[in-house]
């Protein structure tokens, strides 16, 4: 019991320490492939540092909800993170909420983000606001078409299950599969405000979702907000490599060096993920707001395609 | 004795129907108004002869009726009401007369077919009257449909009146109540009709119905 | 249970000595109240019907078919004459009639009240058919008694058309007693019902086929079918309001049961042409045709009496359609549509006097203004439209039902025409009864009694109906065949 | 003997006596109008009933009693009025009964603003006691004539607010729709009845219709409960109806009516009519998805807080239709355990959607009050001026946007754990079309979301929009207190869902012949729909996660870190003091999923008129959107019917000579059927 409480807390601060250095990492590889000098790896943490430390300031009408949203939507994201199977799979927590829910607590993140950016009362709030939900109301249901593909190949919306079968030899290669991967890195691109939906270092006001819509935060408050935004990146990157990289997650049972040895390959792949993700974002150029729907309805597509192959034949 | 009775009854009533083609080809309502009375004056004879053949002498009652009201009165208060209200232009009809006469035979043929088919063991009198009441009586309403003029209007009416009296007293038997409700409906018919044009001339100028339908409730 | 009275010489003999006596009576004030009170005498003669001995002799019949229409008729017409002591005053203070139109009216309504009577009374179809024609023609006159360019344009297409009509059902009669002449023989025994339905069986069936298309048509034209309905709403609309509560509530009963007597009488003959499909085809286009009707109509009277061709048109349907559930539902819906009917032309009465005005476009918000008004007229439009708990509900749900596990074409037909009907009835409420209010709000001196009464005893059929009156629906259901 | 008799039918006579008391206060209603305590005695006197009502529905639901049946000598006069009490019943009596008192008590506090108080007191008690004598009713007769009941009472309340022409054109359109239901429940069990007019359930249910037949009864009943509860596209009185009453009663139409008529549903398509095809599933499922996308897309771009609300109510229906169309389809291919599943998911996100629903017409009711007006437009800000009804309201839209772990999570993914079981049916139209439905769920639970982003964020927060809306006041306790309730218990419910899983089990194991497990066993209050392995939720944990990890993120940070607190204008990038009219409001928020889904969906047209450069004319922008179900459904009915009636309204100016020729012809025409009629 112990034990399996250490390992699931082990999980937890795992994820929140790697949040900041897999982003600082997609970065500095990006300024690199552009022949900049780029911020250094650990930027992301000495940012969080400074923001902690700072007075936050808050417009005068901003309500409680706007304080209290940062904490709301560090913490779900932070309980998405730790149920994902990171390392080791069947934590002791692990059923408490499955896949669906996981997309859920997102989504409940956004949703108050989104709130956030309207509380102030600004042009701002509300552009980024609006273009969010419209960009999640398509992204969400496509992740739950890609839950559906995953979750009717293993039997099971419980990840920890899913893992396991994933790792097992019965999968093999299905075209349903490699379509919800694709999805997938779609759906995963538009939620964590990446390049061709969002920029993420964008501050030109019109291009701007994710940022609009933070932009009254400061302080400690934005330093949860970023810190957020890392998680979530991360969970995106533990969903995939637990569901289509699944080798080496131990079980949460197992024993010390097992753990230890997912722990390394949970690392390597995130690093492997950022990597491509650095190389994605600058080989692409952001689409036009309102070309967004049709990238993340096509994946909304793909997924929904992916299903449907699966309902159709237990083999695709 | 009775091809004789036969033969005379059928000539009344076929001379009934073929007053009725005559009144559907006038054209002035003066003539209208005499071959009504000529109308009557079958109508009595074919009743008298009912009521002689059949020994039934309230029959007569009825012919009186007719001679009186019908053959006299009302055509002279008719003429005359023309005469006062000035109306004694051609009669308007809806479709021309060549129509409407071959209307009137196909009615005439249809009330044939209809009442032929009752089985020729029930009174073969009775069975051939009322198939030429019947053709009195939808050559009567054809008039009323055909003709725009008031006072035309109601000989059609009364025309088909006649029809039913034909029936009426072609019914061997019938209780008296029905002919004198006959005449009742004719009397109350008359003095209505009468209130009626009345009261219309008083309003308006004309007879003509077409006048009344100007005053409808809901005129757009 | 032996009465120390005829109730039928007094059904009959209240209104004819009344109306001679109201001939006479100079006063209109006395003239209405005593009115109201032979109405009340015939009402309880008609009654006292429930314990009478049920009879037949050579002109006068008791029958369970024929009470039900007495007793209604006595009834309504009781309410009705409240209802015109109270609305008469106000057309003598408009100036609109003269004391003695009044002598007249009264004298009239009496005259009418006895033609109906002696017409559900009668055994003799000759008897009958002279009382029909009694009501219609004193209708006629009361029609016009306005003496306005509409009144008497609609009081003689009413008489020309109703005369027609009288023609046809005539000559239908003579055919009826031909056919019957060679079996019963020849004399006063052609004519008497019971006489009829007893043999006639062995009648020549083309004969009462023919027979049947007239008297069909001409009692039809009494009751309002399409496409013989022209006077209908004309009349309706412009004779004084108690006329037309009686036209909708009692006359084209009176009609309808004349037809429904003659349906018999060729039911029971097996080779004649069946009379349902006829009475299903004349219903159904009589409802259609008035549910279409309705949406353009500019004046609140012609509105619901295009509203009563629709419902004559349900009750022929249902009469046509046979059986027993489907003939006790006519019977209730006739019952119904009277009651509501009724009390609707009491409230539109009211209404039309308070306003000044029969426009339905220059009446609105009449619950905010006249709230007692404005609601019994909500009610009885909700009642009419067949929203329950009106009695209405239950007979058209009887109606639809079980016309729809037999022939679902023509439940889905009836269906449709109701429900066109449905929404013209609902549009016109909401306007006249809701809204921004015009007109006069000025309060009425109206009398609610009679109105309340029928809505009563309508909402109160469509939740409980007495066992008793149950039974004896379902005896003359059974009857109708 | 005659007491254990007595027992035997308790719960029973104890609604019907509660139903009894509600009418009779119809009359009291009446009578008390001048007073000024009317209104409070009045919806107290509600409560009272319906806490009765409730009361009795629980008693029997959760002793798990036999059915209760009762006929009184009401109704059809042979038949009686029949009444039963069975697991089904007392389901959607407690579902009721919680939604109709909450909202008495919320119009405690609500009903002193009303001005129209004549119209709507007599009214609300007689609603109540309709309502809940549809779910009692056990004979065609009596179910329709309360379901009729329910529809004119609500038309009533509808129209109270008259004199608005918009009110008196939805109470229009509702009253035709109501009867259009109606009509097609009354031809259904005109269908199952048979031409003998057996009209009691109890005979319904014991001669099952031809497969024929009970297509038919199939596609009646979807018109007739459809119509009632919303579905596509007999929806469209809906949106109108609902926002139009006062808002007490918008709760009760949305939150509780609409269960009724998924009630009927039930009570048709499970109970009376036998054994299911399988292609009833298929149409059920596939009316539902486009409803709940159709109905959320809508609610999406509506300007009015409360047709928002209701716009959304249809898209929690198709939710539910989803829920039982599986629930058909999986009983077709005897599938019991499935069947149970769906069923359960539909019966509990029917009781959410009561709860949430409720609570936000309640919200959207106080802000009417408070602001004078249901435009968003004029809103902002409320958060500041009334934060309680914020606060409850914000518990609303999560609850309805499906956030863990409030009671709308737990029953969309009880829906979504369904759809997860239909590759093992075994006919391919279903097998192609579920998952579709399934994105359709996922799309319209996103979208919801988005929906509720939007009404919650241009209500409640940003700046005043509106001098009401600068100037407005926390609503009254009353109010508060209902709200309140409701908030906790779509809390509660979503924490424990596994309580209401099992009290709904009774009801499943009659209508679909299985249950779910028992959830209240399972360790840790967690539930479990099939096995642990495949999928398991609890709402309780989550909860305790997210608060505990918050409550160390605060503290830490307040404790290691910074917690000064600095006020200042708000940035927004350096524009100094913004209008709040600069703002993004409620048609700029929803501009972007217009945008996506305007051309197929509304066909949204937008207008700009920019004035040349140097002119001082404002700029304007309009958007057209219009309902393609209704353009291409409803317009031409509507356009028949005037056509026909001005072509026959002809008639009507005819000489008489023409009328006339009517009966003449009518007499030749039935005189030569007679001739040409075969002897």
């Amino acid at each position: 019991m112990i034990r399996d409480l250490f390992v699931q807390g082990a999980q937890m601060l795992l994820v929140l320490a790697v949040a900041p250095l897999v982003t600082g990492l997609a970065r500095s590889l990006k300024a690199r492939l552009l022949r900049r000098q780029g911020p250094p790896l650990l930027q992301p943490y000495r940012d969080l540092v400074r923001l902690l430390r700072k007075e936050a300031t808050l417009a005068h009408n901003a309500s409680w909800l706007f304080r209290a949203t940062p904490y709301l939507v560090f913490s779900a994201t932070w309980i998405a993170a730790a149920l994902v199977p990171t390392f080791a799979a069947g934590m002791i927590f692990s059923w408490s909420a499955d896949l669906i829910a996981i997309v859920a607590l997102l989504g409940g993140a956004r949703f108050f983000l989104a709130l956030a950016g309207m509380d102030v009362g600004t042009a701002f709030g509300g552009i980024g606001t609006s273009r969010e939900v419209m960009i999640a109301s398509l992204a969400e249901p496509a992740l739950i078409m890609i839950v559906f593909t995953v979750a009717l190949i293993a039997g099971s919306t419980q990840l920890s299950t899913i893992t396991t079968f994933m790792a097992s030899p019965d999968v093999g290669l299905r075209v349903s599969l490699g379509l919800a991967l694709i999805a997938l890195i779609m759906v995963a691109l538009a939620e964590n405000a990446r390049m061709p939906i969002d920029n993420p270092a964008t501050h030109l006001e019109l291009t701007m979702v994710h940022e609009a819509m933070v932009l009254e935060y400061s302080g400690r408050h934005l330093a949860l907000i970023e810190l957020a935004a890392s998680l979530k990146l991360i969970v995106y990157m533990s969903l995939i490599a637990c569901v289509f990289l699944p080798w080496g997650v131990a079980s949460a049972t197992g024993d010390r060096n097992a753990l230890l040895l997912g722990a390394a390959l949970y690392l390597g792949k995130l690093v492997a993920c950022s990597i491509a993700l650095g190389i994605f974002e600058v080989t692409i150029a952001k689409l036009r707001v309102f070309r967004a729907p049709d990238f993340i309805g096509a994946a909304l597509m793909l997924g929904l395609l992916a299903t449907l192959l699966r309902f159709v034949s237990e083999g695709l | 004795m009775n091809g004789y009775v036969f033969d005379t009854a059928h000539l009344f009533a076929g001379g009934l129907v073929l007053v009725s083609f005559m009144m559907l080809y006038q054209d002035r309502l003066h003539a209208l108004i005499n071959v009504f009375a000529l109308h009557a004056v079958v109508l009595s004879l074919s009743v008298a002869w009912q009521a002689y053949t059949q020994a039934a002498p309230h029959l007569y009652v009825t012919v009186a009726i007719a001679v009186a009201f019908k053959v006299l009165v009302i055509p002279i208060a008719l003429h005359q009401m023309i005469r006062r209200l000035g109306i004694h232009r051609e009669i308007e009809t809806v479709v021309g007369i060549g129509p409407t006469m071959l209307a009137g035979m196909g009615l005439v043929a249809l009330s044939m077919m209809v009442m032929l088919r009752v089985t020729p063991e029930a009174d073969p009198l009775a069975r051939e009257d009322l198939a030429f009441a019947l053709a009195v009586i939808l050559l009567g309403l054809l008039i009323m449909v055909t003709r725009r003029n008031a006072v035309s209007q109601i000989i059609g009416f009364m025309s088909l009146e006649n029809g039913l009296i034909l029936a009426a007293t072609g019914a061997k038997g019938m209780p008296l109540v029905v002919e004198i409700s006959v005449a009742f409906s004719v009397l109350i018919a008359f003095i209505v009709i009468g209130v009626f044009l009345f009261r219309i001339r008083e309003r308006f100028d004309t007879v003509d119905v077409h006048a009344l339908d100007r005053f409808r409730g809901e005129r757009r | 249970m032996i009465l120390p009275f005829d109730p039928l010489i007094v059904i009959l003999g209240t209104p004819a000595a009344a109306a001679a006596l109201l001939a006479i009576i100079p006063s209109y004030r006395v003239g209405a109240w005593f009115n109201v009170l032979a109405c009340l005498i015939t009402l309880a003669a008609a009654a006292s019907l429930f314990f009478a001995e049920r009879r037949a002799d050579d002109f006068l019949l008791i029958d369970d078919l024929n009470i039900v229409f007495i007793v209604l008729n006595a009834f309504v017409g009781f309410t009705t004459s409240v209802f015109s002591a109270g609305y008469i005053a106000h057309e003598l203070e408009s100036g609109r009639l003269t004391p003695a139109h009044l002598r007249f009216y009264h004298a009239l309504f009496q005259v009418m009240m006895f033609g109906m009577n002696l017409a559900l009374i009668a055994n003799n179809i000759g008897l009958m058919w002279v009382a029909i024609e009694l009501a219609t023609l004193t209708t006629v006159v009361m029609v016009g008694i306005y003496r306005t360019h509409e009144a008497i344009e609609a009081a003689w297409k009413y008489f020309i058309l109703g005369s027609v009509g009288i023609a046809l059902a005539l000559f239908g009669t003579i055919l009826v007693y031909m056919a019957a002449r060679p079996v019963v023989g020849e004399g006063l025994d052609g004519m008497v019902w019971t006489v009829l339905i007893k043999h006639v069986a062995a009648f020549d069936p083309a004969l009462l086929n023919v027979a049947f298309v007239f008297l069909l048509l001409g009692y039809g034209t009494k009751v309002g079918l399409a496409p013989l309905h022209a006077w209908l709403p004309d009349a309706h609309a412009e004779g004084p309001t108690p006329i037309s509560a009686v036209l909708s509530g009692l006359l084209l009963n009176v009609a309808l049961y004349a037809v429904l007597r003659f349906k018999l009488l060729l039911a029971a003959n097996t080779q004649a042409i069946a009379p349902g499909p006829l009475m299903v085809l004349l219903g159904l286009v009589s409802v259609i045709f008035a549910a279409f009707m309705l949406y353009r109509r500019r004046d609140i009277k012609r509105f619901f009496a295009y509203s009563s061709i629709e419902h004559m048109g349900i009750i022929t349907f249902a009469f046509g359609i046979g059986g027993p559930l489907a003939n006790f539902a006519g019977l209730l819906h006739m019952t119904m549509h009277s009651l509501t009917k009724s009390a609707i032309f009491y409230s539109v009465g009211h209404i039309a006097q308070v306003k000044g005005t029969q426009k339905i476009a220059d009446i609105r918000g009449l619950t905010e203004t006249h709230p007692v008004l404005g609601w019994t007229l909500v009610l009885g439009v909700a009642a009419i439209a067949g929203l329950p708990p009106s009695g209405l509900f239950m007979s058209e749900f009887l109606i639809i039902t079980s016309t729809f596990a037999r022939a679902p074409l023509l439940a889905i037909l009836l269906v449709l025409g109701l429900l066109i009907a449905f929404g013209a009835l609902l549009w016109r409420v909401s306007t006249v009864a809701f809204g921004e209010p015009t007109g006069s709000r000025a309060p009425t001196k109206a009398l609610y009694l009679p109105m309340f009464a029928h809505l009563a005893l309508v909402f109160t059929a469509g939740i409980f109906l007495p066992p008793a009156l149950v039974a004896w629906f379902q005896q003359v259901a059974q009857s109708l065949g | 003997m005659a007491s254990f008799e007595f027992a035997s039918v308790m719960s029973l006579t104890a609604s019907l006596a509660s139903i009894a008391v509600l009418f009779s206060l119809c009359v009291l209603a009446l009578a008390a109008l001048r007073l000024k305590a009317a209104s409070a005695l009045i919806y107290l006197s509600c409560f009272v009933a319906s806490a009765a009502l409730l009361v009795s529905g629980a008693t029997h639901l959760f002793r798990g009693s036999a059915p209760e049946a009762l006929t009184l000598a009401l109704g059809l006069p042979w038949l009686g009025a029949h009444f039963r009490l069975d697991a089904l019943s007392s389901v959607f009596l407690v579902i009721l009964n919680l939604g109709s008192a909450s909202a008495c008590v919320f119009a405690v506090g609500y009903g002193r603003h009303e001005h129209a108080r004549g119209r709507v007191l007599p009214f609300f008690p007689v609603f109540l006691a309709a309502m809940n004598l549809v779910v009692l009713a056990a004979d065609a007769f009596t179910f329709l004539v309360s379901w009729e009941f329910m529809s004119l009472s609500s038309w009533a309340l509808v129209m109270a607010h008259h004199r608005e022409p918009e009110n008196a054109h939805a109470g229009y359109v509702y009253i035709l729709m109501a009867s259009l239901g109606t009509v097609a429940l009354l031809l259904a069990f005109g269908v199952l009845a048979g031409a003998t007019g057996a009209y009691d359930f109890a005979s319904i249910r014991a001669t099952p219709p031809a497969p024929l037949a009970a297509a038919l009864v199939l596609a009646l009943v979807l018109v007739g409960a459809g119509s009632k509860a919303g579905l596509a596209p007999l929806h469209v009185w809906l949106p109108l109806a609902h926002p139009a009453a006062p808002s007490h009663v918008s709760a009760l139409m949305s939150g509780v009516m609409t269960k009724v008529a998924v009630y009927g549903f039930i009570r048709v398509m499970f109970d009376l009519i036998g054994a299911p095809q399988w292609w009833w599933g298929l149409v059920v499922l596939v009316a539902g998805g486009l409803t709940a996308v159709l109905g959320v897309l809508f609610a999406l771009i509506q300007t009015d807080l409360k047709r928002v609300l209701a716009y959304s109510t249809i898209e929690n229906i198709g939710f539910i239709f989803v829920g039982l169309g599986l629930a058909l389809a999986f009983e077709a291919n005897g599938l019991p355990a499935a069947a149970a599943l769906a069923f359960t998911a539909a019966l509990f996100h029917a009781f959410n959607h009561t709860l949430f629903k409720s609570l936000l017409f309640f919200g959207s009711g106080a802000v009417l009050n408070a602001t004078g007006s249901r435009d968003m437009e004029k809103q902002g800000g409320l958060i500041h001026r009334m934060p309680v009804t914020a606060f409850a309201f914000l518990v609303g839209c999560a609850a309805i946007s499906a956030l863990p772990p409030l009671n709308g999570f737990a029953s969309e993914w009880l829906t979504l754990q369904a759809i997860l079981w239909s590759p093992q049916l075994e006919e391919w139209p279903l097998k192609i079309l579920t998952p579709g439905v399934g994105g359709l769920l996922a799309l319209s639970a996103a979208l919801a979301g988005a929906c509720f982003v939007r009404a919650f964020g241009v209500v409640f927060l940003g700046r005043p929009r509106s001098r009401e809306a600068a100037e407005a006041r926390e609503v009254d306790p009353w109010s508060l207190a209902a709200m309140g309730a409701l908030a906790a218990m779509c809390l509660i419910v979503g924490l424990l869902p596994g309580f209401v899983i099992d009290a709904l089990a009774p009801a499943t194991q009659a209508a679909v012949g299985a249950q779910m497990s028992a959830q209240a066993e399972i360790p840790w209050l967690s539930i479990v729909p099939i096995a642990e392995s495949r999928s398991s939720y609890n709402g309780l944990l989550v909860f305790a996660f997210i608060v505990s990890s918050m409550t160390i993120a605060a503290l830490t940070i307040h404790w290691l870190a910074s917690r000064a607190l600095r006020r200042t204008p708000a940035w927004d990038c350096g524009f100094p003091d913004a209008n709040p009219i600069t703002q993004y409001g409620a048609g700029s928020v929803a501009q972007p999923i217009r945008r996506v889904f305007g051309d197929f969906v509304f066909r949204a047209v937008e207008h700009v008129e920019m004035p040349p450069p140097g002119s001082t004319a404002p700029a304007r922008f309009r958007v057209e959107v219009r309902d393609r179900l209704w353009d291409a459904l409803y317009k031409p009915i509507s356009g028949f019917i005037s056509y026909a009636s001005e072509k026959l309204n002809y008639l009507q100016f005819l000489t008489i000579r023409s009328y006339l020729s009517f009966v003449f012809a009518s007499l030749v025409i039935l005189l030569l059927a007679l001739a040409l009629w075969p002897q």
